[in-house]
């Protein structure tokens, strides 16, 4: 790869790359690179929602986001929804929620879902439905209708401390 | 293809001297039209670190300044915004989905001057100006001159957004936006941004921008002053809405036909200043 | 996407068809037409640059006279690529000429055209817009051109 | 490890999914996500006509590309022809392309950037043919040939066709021509539907590595290993075992993935450089060059008597092909047989053709048809109601198949849950307050209603339990989950049989090599067909661990039965047991050898008894058994702008049985918001032969905003005396009465019946100004 050097911060992690070219996405970095492949291209066009990321914790869409542009803010992927020093196999409540909750079909969007999810649950008060569904309305699924998603994640809203 | 990341807006119309040099905001566009193999600018101008860019204010007479790097999700948020001014943010909450509207910004957005963008229909009817900046130094130019034609605006190359300013807007007026897509977060099928003042019954303040229906936002201010002063009954809306539809033109695309844009683009904003005369009647 | 349209010019027939027939002069009116030459009486080689907002694209077309009646109907295809990008251009174009009222020629064009490639993912909609736009603007610069060449001449 | 709720996992519970963890952490891996080593990437090159010959090629630019190893067009690739029906694909454009987007050569690179940008520097010299972009077209008189070889192409079942005829079916019963005279009201229209896109998230795409021996592996987003096994050997001409197909996590296919896509070109590019190469199509390609679902244009024509007793119904349908076969036929001659719906319709008549075009090829997409002709149907059904002055459910109820009754060709169906389904829908839905409800001020909300069925069924499938030496269970079947959780309720329908907890059964995933064949992933069969195979090869071992413990016991086999937890026992006597590991021990080590239980079998009811009806060029002769459904939809209309929303939906469907409520739940849902997308917002535009909305950008299927929260699934169980525990299909069923159900709905609100999908603001606001012929 071409271009010039630049450390990424992705899930609390300093990830340095020898080589970013200006055009180059930071999803294309996390999957070729890093080998994050849990955010996932559907469109690159920044439509489907399965690149969604968290950039300074505000979800994103990784595929619209150049490389060189995300150097010194905080990224976190789906593979960094767990707290670093959980034990192995832990599961955010939103995980667990949307497995337990027969919210995953092929799971090519979920990580983004959760993702946009995480970042709605960052909120305090338990979440309503409609305001789940507009959390998610840039995450794309073409298996569930939906329903079971907004119900996991609502739930998980609900059984937080 | 370079990148480059100043840090202050000379810096930044420094940077954008150069041939094929291009802004990059919040990417939503640019990034999606590169990887289209659309566009391969010769130099990206990051505009992330330009801290200047980011502002929102409001002045003491009322007006506001929403930098050019705001996002939608601030501008949709925007506590400075009252009145009439709140148009803008009605529109910024209807831009595509959280994510984006994390992403986009009002200057990337109005650059790029989508024919069926949100913004620019609020921002006509808001009678916002752009402060715009380059070599030469500042200039100002209205919303109505800005949008040129389809993708086209009266940006010169070299030259950069560097906010957009809406005057106060008259007490007790109301803004709103009203979106016809497809899908919620979908381009428009046809918008209409309005800002209405009443008196009892007499219409104060009018302003009528539809979007989505020809290169750039429509707005008839020459019916819109006729009709200042009277009542704002089924006649009057006929005759703005006449002279709209006398102004549009609209395409034929994915979205809907040209045909149905001419037809519900009116119906709309009959709709719309029937609901905002009914909110005013409303407020005590 | 087919465009359609007609414009009148205050010349007659033949020489409108003579203005319609030189390449030069068509290369003057065509929009974003940088330069023409004729290879052979039926076929002519230009290159033009197209425009829509941020986008550009430089075709290296070619315009081939497939059918011709002097001085009423000619039918010419335009065939266009954009080098190394996979982007391609074609139009199938008709155009007419007939006595208008007042002495003038009446001018009437049809074009048929397909744009492939990456050009082709952008604006449906725009894109046919612009592509009227284009051939009126053809058309207003023609016009201006055998209006002038009238008075002039 | 955080644990996931397990506490119930035979049959009936809703177990989360096997795979649900390692989906949630993002670990689940995906074609897209695979690397080997010594990787090469792959592009195409893609037609930009829709019907040209193909002069040259010139690929010395691309070639001369730094890190490009290799560049292939149609002349690298051998003769060889693929297709479900009628074998007239090559593997890549040879000699003419049909289709704009047809990939007419290939790239291999080091990434996929150089791939990219090489293909876009291949030259290829056209000429142009004429087009042919509609079927009206299609069948003129001197319309363009796009397939000159049709007539010597092999074709798997009696093709009638032509010119650019692909295929014709009819089929009829009884005698409809002169049956009209018997009606007191017939309604008559043409219908028309759309292109949808499957849309899929992931995008499709392959991975091929040769061996030293030059045996190729093939990983690929698919709905069958074995189909993409065929599939390839055809068109390379290779034989079949010099191919092992496997599979990754599959991100959805909806009938996309089940007939090739790119598979044949990264074999072909494997084969040339010797090195994995991986091929991942973007979305515009993945738009233009896969497949999508069929325009269709119905003329549908329906009677009844006075009391509302059907009397007659005759359907024609033309369907659009696109360039190449595929499941075309089968689409085709599906619809046919679903067209006279869940009803006793005496006299009925279903023809049809299926047309060649210059457009990208259709295909199978979930409904396989029967949602283009459901809508025909079923807004006749209502129409026919509003002439009578009964309420459209009550001419349902009047109407439908009673047990015992035979489908349309005299198919036998052993069982029918219809009514309760009608019923259940009706009491749910509050029908009986009326179909108009009340709106907020200028919208309007009606009620709309859609019976209907589908079948599972088709073709061979099997199952090979075994029992490993501690006493746990590996299944292997062959059959793809493409994310609709067939692993996790074949897996439940394995632990049941066998009365193990569902964490003692591993699920082998698909590979040619060494999992029994399994036609694939599509016609609601997996639950269904494999199924009964998984419970048939599971009886088997548990035969096997009988006649262990009756060896062990010294007791008849008859004595003894399985008991929860993996033990069997002598019955009655509590403590005379031996664990799964004790015996499987002894078959290890000991005695009878390893405990394996194997089933197969292939779908063999007839559907059509020629005793009763006429059938030509019908290609499926033996189908499946049916599944019933009804939906009801609550849809608001904006006045102002005529755009139409699905507020609540109560769709009760007919499974058998559900052997996992919540992934039955998934399906009705899942499928009704696809159906929902294909009947208000989703529309492939063609100009010409061209899509001209490639993209999601403009393509636009429903958010989490458009699709109704309020979607009741309500399960029926009418038990499939054949189905593995009674159950039956539901992955297609759900989405089949959505377009008619909001048709109904849509019409009861503005007044005017609507023929043609998708209900886009302007339709409905135009029925609306116009108020016109509805009741």
């Amino acid at each position: 790869m071409t271009g010039e050097p630049v450390t990424l911060r992705v899930n609390g992690a300093e990830r340095p790359v020898a080589a970013v070219a200006p055009w180059t996405t930071l999803l294309t970095v996390l999957r070729d690179e890093f080998g994050l492949t849990g955010a996932k291209r559907g469109c690159n066009q920044g439509v489907c929602g399965a690149c969604t990321v968290t950039i300074d914790g505000e979800p994103v869409r990784s595929c619209l986001s150049l490389a060189l542009n995300c150097a010194d803010r905080d990224i976190v992927t789906v593979e960094g929804l767990v707290p670093a020093g959980a034990p192995a196999g832990a599961l955010a409540p939103v995980q667990q929620a949307l497995a337990e909750g027969n919210a995953v079909q092929c799971g090519f969007c979920t990580p983004g879902i959760l993702i946009s999810a995480h970042a709605l649950l960052r909120r305090n008060a338990p979440l309503t439905v409609d305001e789940v569904r507009a959390g998610l309305s840039g995450n794309l699924c073409r298996c569930s209708g939906y329903k079971k998603i907004v119900e996991a994640v609502v739930s998980a809203s609900e059984a937080r401390p | 293809m370079e990148f480059v990341r100043p840090d202050s807006i000379e810096a930044t119309v420094a940077a954008l001297q150069a041939d094929g040099a291009a802004c990059l905001a919040g990417g939503a566009t640019l990034v999606a039209m590169m990887n289209a193999d659309l566009v391969a600018p010769h130099r990206l101008v990051s505009l992330r670190d330009v801290a200047a860019l980011r502002e929102a204010a409001r002045q003491p007479d009322g007006t506001v300044v929403v930098g050019a790097m705001r996002r939608h999700r601030e501008t949709a948020e925007e506590t400075d915004l009252r009145d009439g001014q709140l148009v803008l943010s009605e529109a910024a909450a209807q831009i595509a989905n959280p994510p984006v509207r994390n992403m986009g910004t009002i200057g990337g957005s109005c650059a790029f001057a989508d024919p069926a963008a949100d913004y620019p229909p609020a921002l006509l009817a808001a009678d916002a100006r752009f402060s715009l900046i380059g070599a030469e130094g500042r200039r100002t130019v209205p919303a109505g001159d800005f949008f040129l034609d389809w993708y086209e605006t009266a940006l010169e190359p070299g030259e950069l957004i560097e906010s957009v300013v809406l005057p106060p807007a008259p007490a007790r007026t109301v803004g709103s936006y009203t979106k016809l897509a497809r899908v919620a977060g979908d381009f428009a099928i046809a918008s209409v941004a309005l800002v209405l003042g009443m008196d009892g019954r007499a219409c104060i303040h009018l302003a009528v921008a539809v979007g989505a229906c020809g290169p750039a936002p429509v707005r008839r201010r020459d019916v819109e002053a006729d009709l200042i002063g009277g009542g704002l009954g089924d006649t009057e809306i006929r005759r703005l809405t006449d002279a709209l539809a006398e102004a549009f033109d609209p395409v034929d695309d994915v979205r809907a036909s040209a045909d149905y844009r001419r037809r519900v683009a009116p119906r709309m904003v009959r709709q719309a200043l029937v609901e905002a005369q009914q909110r005013i009647s409303e407020t005590p | 996407m087919k465009i359609a349209d007609s414009f009148v010019v205050a010349a007659p027939v033949e020489r409108t068809w003579r203005a319609i027939r030189d390449p030069q002069v068509v290369g003057a009116c065509l929009p974003g037409c940088e330069e023409i030459e004729a290879v052979s009486p039926t076929l002519y080689r230009a290159r033009i640059g197209v425009k829509l907002g941020p986008i550009a694209a430089e075709f290296a077309a070619e315009v081939e006279v497939v059918e011709e009646e002097p001085p009423v109907r000619v039918v010419t295809v335009t065939r266009g690529e954009e080098g190394g990008r996979a982007s391609n251009l074609r139009s199938d174009n008709i155009l007419t000429l007939a006595p208008a009222d007042d002495g003038g020629t009446r001018v009437s064009y049809e074009a048929d055209m397909t744009v492939t490639g990456r050009l082709a993912k952008f604006g449906f909609g725009v894109m046919k817009k612009k592509a009227q736009s284009l051939a009126s603007e053809f058309a207003g610069n023609l016009e201006a051109r055998v209006n002038e060449a009238a008075s002039g001449g | 490890m955080t644990p996931l709720d397990t506490s119930a996992t035979g049959v009936g519970a809703s177990l989360p999914r096997l795979d649900a963890r390692e989906k949630v952490t993002g670990r689940a891996q995906y074609i897209a996500d695979m690397v080997r080593p010594g990787m090469l990437h792959a592009a195409i090159h893609a037609s930009p006509h829709a019907h040209a010959r193909i002069r040259g090629y010139d690929t010395a630019e691309a070639q001369a590309v730094p890190g490009v190893a290799c560049v292939l067009t149609g002349d690298d690739f051998p003769d060889g022809r693929m297709g479900a029906f009628i074998k007239d694909e090559p593997a890549i454009a040879k000699g003419k392309v049909r289709y704009p987007g047809e990939p007419v050569a290939v790239v291999a690179a080091e990434d996929e950037e150089t791939a990219r940008r090489a293909a876009a520097l291949i030259r290829v010299d056209y000429e142009d043919l004429p087009v042919a972009a509609t079927p009206e077209e299609a069948v003129a008189p001197d319309a363009p040939l796009i397939h000159e070889g049709l007539a010597d192409y092999f074709k798997v079942f009696p093709a009638i066709c032509g010119g650019n005829v692909a295929s014709e079916t009819e089929l009829s019963e009884g005698d409809v021509d002169a049956a009209w005279a018997d009606c007191d009201v017939i309604v008559e229209g043409d219908f028309e539907t759309p292109a949808q896109a499957h849309l899929s998230i992931e995008p499709v795409g392959a991975l091929a590595e040769v061996d030293a021996e030059g045996r190729v592996t093939l990983w690929s987003a698919n709905q069958s290993v074995f189909r993409v096994q065929a599939n390839v050997c055809e068109a390379l001409q290779l034989p079949m075992s010099k191919l092992r197909c496997l599979t990754p996590k599959v991100g959805a296919g909806f009938g996309n993935k089940m007939e090739p896509h790119v598979q044949p070109l990264v074999v072909q590019l494997a084969l040339k450089t010797g090195r994995p190469v991986k091929l991942i199509l973007n979305r515009t390609e993945d738009f233009e060059t896969v497949r999508a679902r069929h325009p269709f244009k119905i003329r549908c024509k329906t009677g009844a008597k006075k009391d509302g007793t059907l009397v007659a119904r005759e359907l024609s349908a033309v369907l659009d092909c696109g360039a190449y076969g595929d499941d075309s036929p089968g689409v085709l001659g599906y619809s046919l047989l679903m067209s006279r719906g869940p009803y006793r319709i005496p006299h009925c008549r279903a023809s049809g053709k299926l047309v060649y075009t210059n457009r990208m090829r259709f295909g199978a997409f979930r409904g396989f048809g029967n949602p283009q002709v459901t809508f025909a149907t079923e807004s006749q059904i209502d129409e026919i109601a509003g002439r009578l002055g009964m309420d459209p459910l009550d001419l349902r109820m009047k109407n439908r198949m009673q047990p015992g009754d035979r489908w349309f060709g005299g198919g036998e169906v052993a069982s029918n849950g219809l009514a309760e389904c009608i019923e259940k829908a009706k009491a749910a839905a509050g029908w009986a307050r009326g179909r108009a409800l009340p709106a907020p001020p200028g919208k309007r909300r009606a009620l709309g209603v859609a019976a209907c069925a589908h079948i599972s069924g088709l073709l061979a499938t099997g199952a090979i339990v075994r029992l490993l030496e501690d006493g746990s269970v590996v299944l292997n079947t062959g059959a793809v989950d493409i994310g609709q959780g067939s692993d996790t309720v074949l897996t439940q329908m394995c632990a049941s049989a066998l009365k193990v907890p569902a964490d003692r059964v591993a699920i082998a995933s698909p590979d040619t090599d060494g999992s029994p064949y399994n036609w694939g992933t599509t016609a609601s069969r997996v639950t269904y067909t494999t199924g009964r195979s998984v419970v048939a090869a599971a009886g088997k071992v548990a035969e096997q661990i009988k006649r262990h413990a009756s060896e062990i016991f010294e007791c008849a086999v008859e004595d003894l039965e399985l008991r929860d937890g993996g033990r069997v026992g002598i019955k009655g006597v509590p403590d005379k047991e031996l664990s799964f590991f004790e015996v499987s021990g002894r078959a290890h080590w000991a005695a009878g050898g390893p405990i394996v239980g194997t089933d197969t079998w292939v779908y063999n009811q007839p559907s059509v008894d020629p005793k009763r009806a006429l059938a030509r060029g019908l290609p499926f002769p033996q189908i499946g058994v049916y599944s019933f459904g009804c939906m009801i939809a609550a849809v608001e209309i904006d006045e102002t702008t005529g755009k139409a929303d699905v507020v609540e939906v109560w769709s009760a469907m007919d499974v058998g049985k559900a052997i996992n409520p919540g992934s039955v739940e998934g399906q009705i849902e899942g499928g009704f918001v696809q159906g929902m997308g294909f009947a208000l917002t989703e529309e492939m535009v063609f100009d010409g032969p061209r899509l001209a909305n490639p993209s999601m950008m403009d393509y636009k299927a429903p958010t989490s905003l458009d699709a109704p929260f309020d979607i009741h699934s309500i399960i029926v169980e009418a038990a499939e005396p054949g189905g593995p525990f009674g159950a039956k299909g539901i992955g297609e069923i759900g989405l089949v009465p959505v377009p008619a159900a909001i048709a109904n709905a849509v019409a009861s609100a503005i007044g005017t019946r609507l023929r043609r999908l998708p209900l886009t603001p302007e339709r409905v606001l135009d029925g609306m100004l116009e108020d016109g012929d509805e009741d």
